[in-house]
């Protein structure tokens, strides 16, 4: 993995509260490579969206980094200050969010949004980031870009907004895109047009994109590589095709058995029982130890190493002890 | 679960009213002296041993006039409360619940009220009604309409719309039992928020037109009326506009942490 | 334009309801004006003259509408009182009650806004609980009580500031700032407590809205998204009650005029009311009525400058 | 009518000086030297005089109207009084001294009024002041050029001749010992009736400018027809301050010279930086009782009342011990009708009260309604001083505050009313001042009925000389006394506080301010 553009590297992100410190991130390596897409799917509550968020610097005023190194690039986001985050964010790496009825300045004009990015980081005169907006907009596929230019938030639809996201996202020209859930909050018509925004853009840009969502459906179309994660950790990882057909954790075979899925119809949805622990109710152990079927006395105690299996790796006592050399 | 500094306010709030209520209520049976008995030997003299609170231009002892004072504060704090409180729901509730025509007409009425800077609209009530302790009710009370009737109009409009309601409404339950049933009781911590606002507000309006000697008159024992008869003596006894602006403050202060502090536990609860 | 068709019906509404509650009210008042004006020796035929001089024998609505139309033509009629035209005096008045509404929304916003902001942006559970106790302070204390606390400290114990009356601009512009500031911060300080708490908590509001995640990830500085994303998000709910202010400042300069001997409209309006002089009161209150209604009016043009939510809708 | 309602004490009485719609009015004090001074009148003139200079003077109350005609307000009447000058003057003792007029004759049926003017009196305009301008200005006043009677005492006038352009005649329907002292009025320009804007008159001071609720700005008329009474003054400036507070904290600042009614707090905080001129005001402030309401009607009860209020306690406490303790409706301020020793008569005596409350059947008290105007702390506060000292013999006083203007109607007007305060300020005439207790009076809302008294009230308005006058108006006010028709509680002192180096003032039986005499030092 040399060629990798991201590496993350045992990363620990905990929470404090007036009673203690508790962690939210244990232990998350990872890496994105050049031009590849990278998954992480998960229950609400997992983290991914923390994740997305320590990429990107912004972590909630009471979360902080406690361990471990973000290689981009050869620099360590870890140990940036505000200010050298300031210059990467928009420009190196940005960032796509679910909601995009929200996440737009409801004053502001459209055209001006999104050439915040470049006002920021570029010394364009203002007739070039005029038209360089106008270009991505239409490249986003926003019609009548030059009318919309001087729109407001309110006059556009939701679909239209997140690709206003989408074009504030990739007018900087980042090397790597966080997308957070960028079709959940879509009708489904609308999130198909999207997917196939990304499908092309992946196709056209060749960029680097971590992808959050919890629909194994977008992860499929979108993404090379997955990772699964719960309650803060990564239980398992691997290409796509690996983990849809051969899924070996517990709760990531759990998670399968829960898509929605014609071949299925008329049958009764699948769901996992229990709920994800909350942060203060999570111990030394795995986890998902509470809802496993496959629960064993060491499940509560030690959180299992990750044991690689050909295309996928996987965090689960099952497979350290099926006599998988460690 | 509320971590504790957040509460300290509420905490005063309550701790002043708390306070203040005790030292009314003692009033009724105690005052280190008569409140009103006359002592020309020792007019304005300072706060001592004696009088902790120095005496007046009467030398009447002050603390005693001033815990005096306390019960037309909360007689008026109280009964401006129940006046806008009363005729705010009457008319938000029938505004929020049946909406329309009635709405419109009703909140124009508010808004009228609204276009009279407060102490404008108390000042015209009051003098049409003659300077005194009722009329001074009665206006504050009117004056504090416009804030229940538009809380009470804002919250039916937006319970209304809950399944709950929606359910009574289809089961065909009168207005009135849909209303006091399953809205108002949903809606009492916005009501009690308001109430502890406008009590503390209505007790600074009081203190302010008895001030302007519009409010109340003597001999009923007013803050504002003391206040009034304390300014010629502001440099020669300063401890008399002192103490009493004081506790007129502190009184408007714990009201308004009161209904401050509630508003923030019920917001962190939801 | 059928925005303003609606708005200025509406102001016409507000204003005949507006007019004829104060005349009828104040028609109410006991007490007759003649007899007040004449004293206690007059006797019956003197006061039947004087009555008859004033016009009060002629029925009530005769003299409303004569009252409103004069209006329209800029006519107020005569004070009782003085026996002077009402608009010459309200006009020697309002200098004093518009300086001391200028001034004391000048200091708020001058005080209050820089504040809030800053103390918005020191965001520690202590400073917002110590912030939270003295704003509602602030809030709580009686202008006027707060007004003698002013004269005690400003100008007795440090002789700094006049503490009565006042100097006109014309005269001296240092002069009348320094006449008018001690008045003026007594009204302005519960507003200050209020544009403080409102600001800080729209601001904290504002920052946890997810277009300012959006801008973080643009890159854009922490002044930049204050200035450019917060602050106008924020000025929304300020204009409001920036706007609940002007009203207030006006009731409030009613007792602070009386506080400092500031002869203003205030101070004529109780005067007014207790010598039953109706041209006077009735116009003045119209007047300031008019001022809170127009403010409001204003209030709401300003709205559709900042959010073009509002724009949009017509 | 001017009521501020910013909290005020003493200046309080500056207020009720309103509540008459004339002050200046007839009397006969020929010898009356009323103005004693207790503080010591101002007349050292041993240091130098300085011409030139400006006075500011804080008044409490505002402005009512500048046209003198017109206006009703005590206050404004003195300062315009500098302004204007009539046939007739009074000096500090209340005696009646020429001004405009040289002298003048009455004649011995007491019908004819022959007055010869000054031929050098010339108005601020510059027109000379001549008969023709005494006859339009008290045709005015009389109502006998078509319009209503501004003034009552003239309306006597039947008719009056000019024989020359400084002889004037006026010939009365009826016989009135009461009608010389009318001739203090203002004479005013004939034919010129703009006074409300640009007010002309024939006063040492000349009208500069008035802004309303502000400041009259007058200036030193150097073309006065008194060459010896030319004022020292170069320009004279009322500062309106209704504030007695502020008006104090001014005059530390130095920004006002004179206050003309300053409360014994004041004084204290402006220690020796002023001096002061003070004495009665002939002010009568009274605490009314209806006596045709049970069971005030009861001349025991009354007395009782009397015997109970502790009016040297209510000076103390109300007007920080200034003021002259009364006992019938009259201020030793006109000493020559004065009839001294009443103010002892009901020297406090509870047991004494409380055998006249057996007597008369109230052995257990009563519930009395005091009913006092609001806009008068002074009088406010002297009811709350009663209120305590009438619990001594078991009346249950239940004070009621209403507005002036509803006070004016309900007490004074349709008498609807137990007991009252109110303060009825001076007059130079005795007639004026005890005419209230006539039975058919109709300003006599406390009911008073008594044969004799009004008996000797019309004994003096006929009386041919002042000694016999006097003996009657003494009479009237024993049996005021002895009836005790009502309390007579005191007549509250005007203070005047001067800053250092201001001489002159003195001190008159009614408001006025003479500033022709005022003057700095060196």
């Amino acid at each position: 993995m040399t060629d990798a553009l991201l590496t993350i590297d045992d990363v620990n992100v905990s929470f404090r509260f007036s009673d203690g410190h508790y962690p939210a991130l244990n232990h998350i390596s990872f890496s994105v490579s050049q031009n590849e897409v990278v998954g992480i799917v998960g229950e609400s509550g997992c983290g991914k969206s923390l994740t997305a968020r320590t990429i990107m610097g912004i972590l909630p005023d009471n979360a902080m980094l406690s361990q471990g190194s973000i290689m981009f690039d050869d620099t360590d986001l870890a140990r940036l200050d505000e200010q050298e985050w300031q210059a990467i964010r928009g420009r190196r790496i940005s960032m796509i969010f679910q909601e995009p009825m929200t996440s737009l300045n409801p004053l502001l004009t459209i055209g001006r949004q999104i050439e915040e990015v470049l006002k920021k980081h570029t010394k364009k005169t203002k007739r070039d980031m005029k038209a360089k907006t106008i270009s991505v907009m239409n490249s986003v596929g926003l019609p009548r870009a030059e009318a919309l230019y001087k729109s407001y938030p309110h006059h556009l639809s939701g679909g239209m907004r997140q690709r206003v996201v989408i074009a504030m996202a990739l007018i900087g020209e980042p090397d790597l895109i966080i997308a957070d859930e960028p079709t959940t909050a879509l009708d489904v018509t609308i999130q198909a047009q999207i997917l196939d925004l990304f499908k092309s853009l992946k196709a056209t840009r060749n960029m680097s994109m971590v992808f959050i969502s919890h629909d194994w459906g977008v992860i499929r179309s979108v993404c090379d590589r997955v990772i699964v994660m719960y309650a803060g950790r990564i239980v398992e990882e691997g290409t796509v095709e690996a983990l849809l057909q051969n899924p070996q954790h517990p709760y990531t075979k759990a998670l399968i058995q829960s898509i929605p899925d014609h071949t299925k119809k008329g049958q009764m949805l699948y769901t996992i029982p229990g709920t994800v622990p909350g942060l203060k109710e999570r111990g030394s152990g795995c986890p998902f130890a509470s809802r496993c079927q496959h629960k064993q006395a060491i499940c509560e105690q030690k959180f299992p190493e990750p044991v690689r299996m050909g295309e996928q790796s996987v965090a689960c006592h099952l497979y350290s002890e099926a006599g998988v050399l460690e | 679960m509320m971590t504790k500094p957040k509460s300290i306010p509420l905490f005063i709030g309550i701790s002043l009213v708390v306070t203040i209520s005790i030292t009314m209520l003692i009033s009724f049976f105690y005052t280190p002296y008569d409140p009103n008995e006359i002592h020309s030997a020792s007019r304005l003299s300072s706060p001592s041993a004696e009088h902790l609170f120095g005496t007046d231009n009467f030398g009447r002892d002050i603390l005693s006039r001033i815990m005096e004072g306390s019960q037309t504060a909360f007689l008026t704090g109280f009964s401006a409360v129940s006046i806008g409180l009363t005729v705010g729901l009457v008319i938000g509730a029938c505004a929020g619940y049946f909406e329309g025509w009635l709405d419109e007409l009703l909140m124009r009425f508010v808004d009228a009220l609204l276009a009279f800077p407060g102490i404008l609209l108390a000042i015209m009530l009051v003098s049409v009604f003659e300077p005194g302790m009722g009329s001074t009710i009665v206006a504050l009370g009117i004056m504090s309409i416009p804030t229940f009737a538009r809380i009470i109009r804002g919250s039916i409009i937006q319970y209304k719309k809950f399944d709950f309601v929606q359910a009574s409404i289809a089961k065909g339950a009168g207005s009135l039992r849909i209303i006091f049933r399953h809205l108002l009781p949903n809606i009492t911590s916005p009501i009690l928020v308001a109430a502890s606002l406008s009590f503390s507000g209505s007790v600074l309006a009081e203190s302010g037109l008895s001030y302007l000697g519009l409010g109340v008159q003597p001999p009923d024992p007013s803050w504002g009326r003391m206040l009034k008869e304390a300014q010629p003596y502001i440099t020669s006894a300063p401890w008399y506009v002192i103490t009493t602006g004081l506790v007129i403050t502190l009184m408007v202060l714990g009201f308004n942490l009161l209904g401050d502090g509630i508003r923030d536990s019920n917001d962190n609860r939801a | 334009m059928r925005y303003f068709a609606y708005k200025f019906s509406s102001f016409l509404m507000t204003f005949i309801l507006v007019s004829v509650i104060i005349f009828f009210v104040f028609q109410m008042l006991p007490g007759n004006p003649a007899h007040i004006i004449l004293g206690l020796d007059a006797d019956e035929q003197q006061i039947r003259n004087l009555e008859i001089e004033l016009g009060l024998d002629r029925p009530l609505p005769e003299r409303y509408f004569d009252w409103v139309t004069g209006i329209f033509q800029g006519d107020m009629g005569e004070s009782l009182r003085y026996q002077l035209p009402v608009a010459d005096i309200i006009q020697d008045r309002l200098p004093v009650t518009l300086s001391l509404t200028v001034l004391s929304l000048l200091l708020t916003v001058v005080i209050g806004l820089p504040l809030g902001l800053y103390i918005a942006q020191k965001d520690g559970k202590w400073t917002s609980i110590v912030l939270s106790i003295l704003t509602q302070l602030g809030i709580s204390i009686p202008s006027f009580w707060f007004g003698f606390m002013l004269i005690l400290l400003f100008g007795v114990v440090l002789s700094l500031f006049p503490t009565y009356g006042y100097v006109p601009w014309s005269e001296s512009f240092f002069g009348a700032l320094k006449s008018f500031f001690l008045p003026s911060l007594a009204i302005a300080i519960s507003n200050i407590a209020v544009v403080i708490r409102y600001l800080r908590n729209t601001i904290l509001d504002q920052a946890k809205m997810d277009y300012v995640r959006t801008a973080q990830c643009k890159g854009l500085s922490e002044k930049a998204i204050m200035y450019g994303h917060i602050l106008r998000n924020g000025l929304i709910p300020i204009l409001t009650i920036l706007g609940l202010t002007i009203a207030d400042t006006l009731g409030g300069s009613i007792i602070i005029e009386n506080v400092f001997a500031l002869p203003g409209l205030g101070n004529l309006l109780i005067q007014s009311i207790t010598s039953r002089d109706f041209p006077l009161v009735q116009t003045m209150i119209l007047y300031l009525s008019i001022i809170v209604v127009t403010i409001n009016f204003i209030v709401d043009l300003l709205y559709r400058l900042v959010d073009p939510r509002i724009r949009s809708k017509g | 009518m001017k009521l501020n309602l910013a909290t005020r004490t003493l200046t309080a009485l500056f207020v009720f000086i309103l509540l008459t719609a004339c002050s200046n009015t007839d009397g006969q004090n020929h010898e009356a030297n009323g103005s004693n001074s207790t503080n010591g009148q101002e007349n050292n003139h041993s240091s130098a005089e300085v011409s030139g200079g400006v006075v500011r003077i804080a008044m409490s109350t505002e402005i009512d109207n500048l046209d003198p005609y017109v206006s009703a307000a005590t206050d404004t009447m003195s300062m315009m009084d500098n302004v204007f000058d009539g046939l007739l003057d009074t000096d500090e003792s209340g005696q009646l001294v020429p001004a405009i007029a040289e002298d003048y004759d009455i004649s011995d049926d007491g019908l004819q009024y022959t007055f010869r003017l000054k031929d050098n009196v010339v108005f601020h305009d510059g027109s000379e002041l001549t008969a023709e301008d005494v006859v339009y200005s008290y045709e005015k006043l009389a109502g006998l050029n078509g319009g209503e009677p501004i003034s009552s005492q003239f309306e006597i006038i039947e008719k009056i001749e000019t024989p020359s352009d400084f002889e004037v005649i006026i010939h009365l329907k009826e016989r009135s010992s009461a009608f010389l002292a009318a001739n203090i009025r203002p004479i005013l320009p004939a034919d010129y009736d703009n006074h409300s804007e640009k007010p002309i008159g024939a006063g040492p001071f000349k009208f500069e400018s008035y802004v309303v609720g502000q400041e009259l700005k007058l200036k030193r008329n150097d073309d006065y027809y008194d060459v010896d009474k030319i004022p020292f003054l170069d320009e004279v400036q009322f500062k309106i301050m209704p504030d007695p507070e502020s008006s104090i904290l001014a005059m530390q600042a130095g920004e006002i010279d004179i206050i003309p009614g300053i409360s014994a707090q004041g004084l204290l905080q402006l220690g020796d930086q002023v001096k002061t001129v003070s004495g009665p005001q002939n002010m009568v402030q009274i605490m009314a009782l209806n006596n045709s309401v049970e069971p005030l009607n009861q001349k025991e009860v009354r007395q009782a009342i009397n015997l109970a209020v502790d009016k040297d306690m209510i000076i103390e406490t109300v007007s920080d011990g200034d003021g002259i303790k009364l006992g019938s409706n009259f201020s030793p301020a006109m000493d020559f009708y004065y009839e001294a020793g009443l103010e002892d008569v009901y020297a406090t005596n509870i047991a004494e009260a409380k055998k006249l409350m057996k007597a008369a059947g109230y052995e257990d008290g009563f519930e009395l309604e005091l009913t006092v105007p609001s806009d008068y702390q002074f009088h406010v506060d002297t009811a709350q001083v009663i209120v305590e000292q009438l619990k001594e013999i078991d009346i249950d006083v239940d004070l009621k505050l209403i507005e002036f203007s509803s006070w004016l109607e309900n007490v004074y007007t349709d008498e609807q009313y137990e007991a009252t305060i109110i303060g009825f300020t001076g007059k130079l005439d005795p007639y004026e001042i005890l005419r209230r207790y006539v039975t058919d009076y109709k300003r006599n809302f406390i009911n008073f009925e008594h044969a004799q008294y009004d008996e000797r009230i019309d004994q003096a308005l006929k009386a041919t000389n002042p000694t016999e006058m006097a003996r009657m108006y003494k009479d009237a006010q024993s049996i005021l006394t002895e009836e005790a028709a009502s309390v007579f509680i005191m007549d509250p002192y005007r203070t005047i506080a001067m800053t250092n180096g201001l001489e002159g003032m003195k001190m008159y039986p009614i408001q006025k301010f003479n500033l022709e005499d005022v003057h700095y030092t060196e």
